[in-house]
């Protein structure tokens, strides 16, 4: 139905070289490590070992990928939906405590508290996590604030999606980010849909970015979220942007794959319309480019997919086997424990 | 499943829709539906008499609601009718208000009551004052409705039971349905009447099948239902807890101790003659609900039976609610955090002493 | 301190021709009508006939006379905020009602139970008086809905603050209205401060209609607050581009000469600002021009003030002869006597 | 006013600052100053001990806070840490939830109380629930202050009060003070500790003068406080409502009815040992607050006091609350609106069964 409107263009070879060799391969590796992740939640789900909603990234890699590859763990902050898996496999939290939270083990992320909608990491500056549509922009404000206020030189990326923007936190956050020139990124993944809401039908306007970061004195950026390259790119130069204390709104066009859900019929679009998707799946495209240029041959690029295979199977193995949680968690952290 | 819904046969969900407005009708006068289409079957009935009439929210029409309870409803009355909107309940719930004070009738779909919060000043300061506030000059004929209290294992974000806290604020009605029957009947008065109303479904009991009239009826607010009649101990229970206090009520039986389930089916207004009816009969009483307890609603009834019977209790009102923590993922601590029919138990026993 | 960007000039004679003698006249007597309705408030606030909050309307007259007199009261709706009184007065409710509402008297407005801030009207499609700032957008939009769900082709006018336009109500509502094309206006009163706050203090960006309308698809207008004809002429124009329906976004560039409500020390602006302002009174600049042109004398204008006075006088005396409510009142209302 | 309050001399205006935080010197290891003062005390010390505090919110810094409370912090701290805000509740309630995620300490004023429903999600959804739902990884130490309860004469949408509201989620902290000596060790207490706090003043006890010690001390949440002995009637009452349950008091002991008048302080967690063992004493209770009564504390006070004290309750535990209407403008609906000193005595009277 809806048709993704053009992005700038972006020389794909020359952001390569830029990259390098062992970045591109690694990068590379992450992707498919959130893909059969996601895969393997899905299965597992079908089976009944993960309850509750279950929302994948699956086609929106290039998205995250790009981005948290500039992020020091530590001095930078990400915060995101319920779409969180993804993040936190790229921030390097163990696949392990993350597949074990999905089935709601005393091993996971979050010691089987808040399932797939809620990772988090300290360490790593994952600010989660959030269920509530657009609940976590202002939350992701708030890490460029402690940034700002303690001088770290660290940015704080809100994602969230095109359903979000009509969100009063979209704009409340905005404004405040720009009035104290805050070193806030907000990345607006539209994947054309929320829920069953085409984009169209729920934004007064399609160019998501371009059109409403005027209206908060912001500079936007709009790229191919299917394309790891552009992703990338376009990070760098935003990141720079906010680090040097202005903040920007940033639109990735992008698709998903998947219904909205684990349970979503999917009957507000087409298959042809996700078949075309399919076609510029983002890690395919890449794998394509790192096997034409040589930096990738088949047989690493199978020794790859075997890796990542084992770490997903492993970190279901370790799921299955881990406990749930004691009872004495059902009334631990409503309070601190300090 | 308890008892008094059993119907005579079973929905085939091959050959029979298991939503939509449209029951399945059984030849006597009554028709076969579950909770979901019985609230659609109320909103169609009355979209149909009443044109000012829409249903406005997040994936309500094309998509035919997140858990299908405006099913068809589009298709029947196009798009002027039933409207989806952008997520953004503060703004559509504003606009709700403004359309109530100009001519129409709002029907407004929260995907979960959870989501009311974002929405929660226009629902607070706007919607539960404005008549009061105008000496009567802006009634807010609004009907807010959606899932209310724990989906399956969707934690904390996902899983509030709402019906104390919009019960604290005068000018609300809420109203918390645990039969289709009982839902039909509400959601018609809900929809004649001219105050702000909170609908409160629970998307565990969609599905629950019940045998209903064809022909029309109403159910006032604040008129509750004995769903169980027993001597020994009453128990107030909400929406799907009543199904839950049932459960438990047979497992007491066994045991000896017969519980009367009083069902309010609103909570503001509160039916608490008929629950202190109840509990002059067994002097004893225990609330079941999926609030939290501090300031649930058990609260108020433990307060409100103190007024009306005092020299009539023989213990302490038990309540047993939601535990004190937002909801957790893992399927043994959600378990342990609702009021399941083993904490029901435990409790009426308690208040029996036994 | 902040100065008053320029906005676009018109022509005031044409303006002033096309209106006409008999009009002008009525805008230049409902301003003063207002004006000397609040300052015998302000008044009778001092003197504790009146309590609460008292946000007076003194400088900003030009704007809501400008833009009432299009509308066709039962047709279209009208909302704002607490700051409210010259809306009701301008729709033509009577100022002894009006008063006696401020008084507290069951002869007021609602009853002596909503005060200065929640003046309403369903005759005249006056929808309040709102004490939550931002909070009367949606309220406003929900008047744009009805009127083009019901087909009546009336418009729906949502005013409010600068101070509330980073409120997420006012994202929310445009988003909504632009999407459903409804026939909504919304009016930002940028009286340059919030409070004490000024408006490049709250808002990333000074513009505020030109720079954020396109981020709803929105057209926008601005226009000298402190000016009648500009105000008038604007009105008109974005008036029918709504009842076309398209909705709209306006500033008013306007100024309030008193507190933020009556209990205000001001400090936050000079006493040379406020002058400056002073001189551009949108009362005595429409006075003026009426008796340049010669629609208007002295003697004409003495017995306008006279006319305006003595009505304000009424009220009061209304006001205070007027009962309290009695006690049955309290817990009338709650819910709808019907 | 009240006697333990009366100061061994009133401030003079003229000469000495009413607001900021230099109390007024009293030679003995005491100081005077009101309640506001004693907030902004706690904040200045609190601020000057760990630089990560900060102070957000309306009008907090250039205009000094709209009544006050934050006077001269600006020029002490400076733009980095006491902070205006636009009008974005939501915004900035959600902001400090971040900054409290990642390292500091957040104060954040409502101008009132009633302007966090607009920020209600982010106070439930999102402070209340992230320290659980993540396990124990992200405590929240956020303090959201402001007036709370009705001002003068401020209508319907400005006088609501949110201590029931707000108690009823797991997660917060709920303080209600009404004095200065009980908010200045209150409001120390909440910024050192890990936990979303709803401090809550009320703006027409912001003047109220008492002596209190120069030397640091702290109050403990979870510890009521007697404000007054007595034998016949134990008045559990909340900040304002304190001081007419005293003033209630006085007059009642003139009629010769001795009552305890309990403040709780904290409102969650809430002292009911000390509201029980004084009731085991009194075997009477009314509870006085400013909250609605449907859902209030009256009734949670109840419900624990049935539970804890069933059979040494002589009479029904009484609610004096404001009445089930929003705030009327009228200043004799308001009056009867609000729990005044007369509807108390009429309660401790029926409670005593005279
Ligand atoms: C405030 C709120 N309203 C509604 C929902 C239900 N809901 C969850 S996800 C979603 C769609 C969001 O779409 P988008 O922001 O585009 O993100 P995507 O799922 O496409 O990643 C909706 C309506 C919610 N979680 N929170
Ligand atoms: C949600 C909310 N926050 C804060 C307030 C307190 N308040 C009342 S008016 C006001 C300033 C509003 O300024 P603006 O919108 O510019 O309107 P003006 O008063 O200038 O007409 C503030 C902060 C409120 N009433 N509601
Ligand atoms: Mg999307
Ligand atoms: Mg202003």
């Amino acid at each position: 139905m809806t048709d993704r409107p053009a992005p700038p263009a972006i020389d794909a070879a020359a952001v390569r070289q830029e990259m390098g060799r062992e970045r591109a391969l690694r990068l590379l590796r992450q992707m498919l490590l959130v893909r059969r992740f996601e895969e393997r939640a899905g299965q597992a789900y079908e089976a009944k070992k993960i309850a509750g909603f279950l929302h994948l990234y699956i086609g929106q890699e290039a998205v995250a990928t790009g981005w948290l590859d500039h992020l020091t763990p530590g001095r930078d902050f990400a915060v995101t939906s319920y779409r969180c898996h993804a993040q936190a496999l790229l921030l390097g939290l163990p696949a392990r405590e993350l597949m074990a939270e999905l089935f709601g083990k005393v091993s996971g992320n979050v010691r089987g508290k808040g399932g797939s909608m809620h990772f988090f990491s300290k360490e790593k500056g994952l600010l989660g996590g959030h269920g509530i549509v657009g609940g976590q922009i202002p939350v992701g404000t708030g890490g460029a604030f402690t940034a700002k206020y303690l001088g770290t030189g660290g940015v704080s990326l809100s994602f969230f999606g095109d359903g979000a923007t009509p969100q009063g936190t979209f704009h409340e956050s905005l404004n405040m980010a720009n009035l104290w020139k805050l070193p806030a990124i907000y990345i607006i993944e539209n994947n054309q849909y929320g829920m069953g809401t085409a984009c169209h039908r729920s934004n007064a306007v399609q160019d998501l970015a371009q059109l409403k970061a005027p209206g908060y004195g912001m500079p936007s950026f709009t790229f191919d979220g299917l394309d790891l390259y552009a992703s990338w790119k376009t990070a760098q130069q935003a990141i720079a942007v906010a680090r040097a204390g202005q903040p920007v709104l940033v639109e990735a066009k992008t698709y998903r794959y998947r219904g909205h859900s684990v349970s979503d019929a999917g009957l507000y679009r087409t298959k042809e319309e996700v078949d075309r998707y399919k076609a510029l799946d983002p890690i395919e495209r890449v794998r394509a480019d790192l096997l034409a240029c040589g930096w990738l041959d088949q047989a690493a690029s199978d020794a790859m997919e075997d890796e990542v295979m084992q770490e997903v199977r492993d970190a279901v193995a370790f799921s299955e086997e881990s406990p749930e949680p004691p009872m004495s968690e059902l009334t631990r952290h409503v309070y601190a424990e300090v | 499943m308890t008892a008094f819904l059993k119907p005579r046969r079973p929905i085939d969900l091959k050959r029979e829709p298991i939503n939509g407005y449209k029951g399945i009708p059984l030849g006597d006068g009554s028709q076969l539906l579950n909770l979901r289409m019985a609230i659609c079957q109320a909103l169609y009935e009355e979209m149909k008499r009443d044109p000012t009439i829409f249903v406005m929210g997040e994936e309500v029409a094309q998509y035919n609601g997140a858990y299908k309870v405006t099913k068809d409803l589009l298709k029947k009355f196009g798009e002027q009718r039933v409207i989806d909107t952008p997520i953004t309940e503060g703004g559509f719930t504003g606009l709700a208000v403004g359309a109530a004070m100009t001519g129409l009738r709002p029907v407004i779909e929260y995907m979960s009551w959870n989501f009311s919060f974002v929405a929660f000043d226009q629902i607070v300061s706007n919607a539960s004052k404005m008549c009061y506030m105008t000496g009567g000059m802006f009634p807010i004929p609004l009907v807010m409705r959606g899932p209310n209290g724990a989906g399956p294992r969707v934690s904390s974000q996902h899983s509030h039971a709402v019906e104390a806290l919009y019960s604290h604020f005068p000018g609300l009605t809420v109203v918390s349905p645990s039969t289709p029957y009982d839902a039909k009947g509400l959601m018609k008065t809900a929809l004649r009447g001219h105050n702000p109303v909170c609908f409160l479904e629970n998307e565990m009991i969609y599905g629950l099948e019940q045998e209903i009239p064809v022909e029309e009826y109403l159910i006032p607010f604040g008129k509750g239902d004995i769903k169980r009649v027993g001597g020994d101990c009453t128990v107030v229970a909400v929406s799907r807890s009543v199904h839950w206090a049932l459960e438990a009520a047979e497992q007491l039986a066994r045991e000896g101790i017969e519980c009367e389930v009083v069902d309010p089916r609103t909570v503001k207004p509160l039916d608490i003659e008929l629950i202190a009816a109840s509990v002059r009969k067994t002097h004893r009483c225990v609330v079941v609900e999926e609030c939290y307890r501090t300031g649930g609603i058990g609260a108020e009834v433990a307060a409100q039976l103190m007024e009306l019977c005092f020299d009539e209790l023989d213990a302490p009102v038990g309540r047993v609610t939601t535990t004190e923590n937002p909801m957790p993922y893992a399927a043994n601590l959600e378990h342990e955090t609702l009021p399941k029919p083993h904490r029901i138990v435990q409790a009426v026993k308690l208040a029996c002493y036994r």
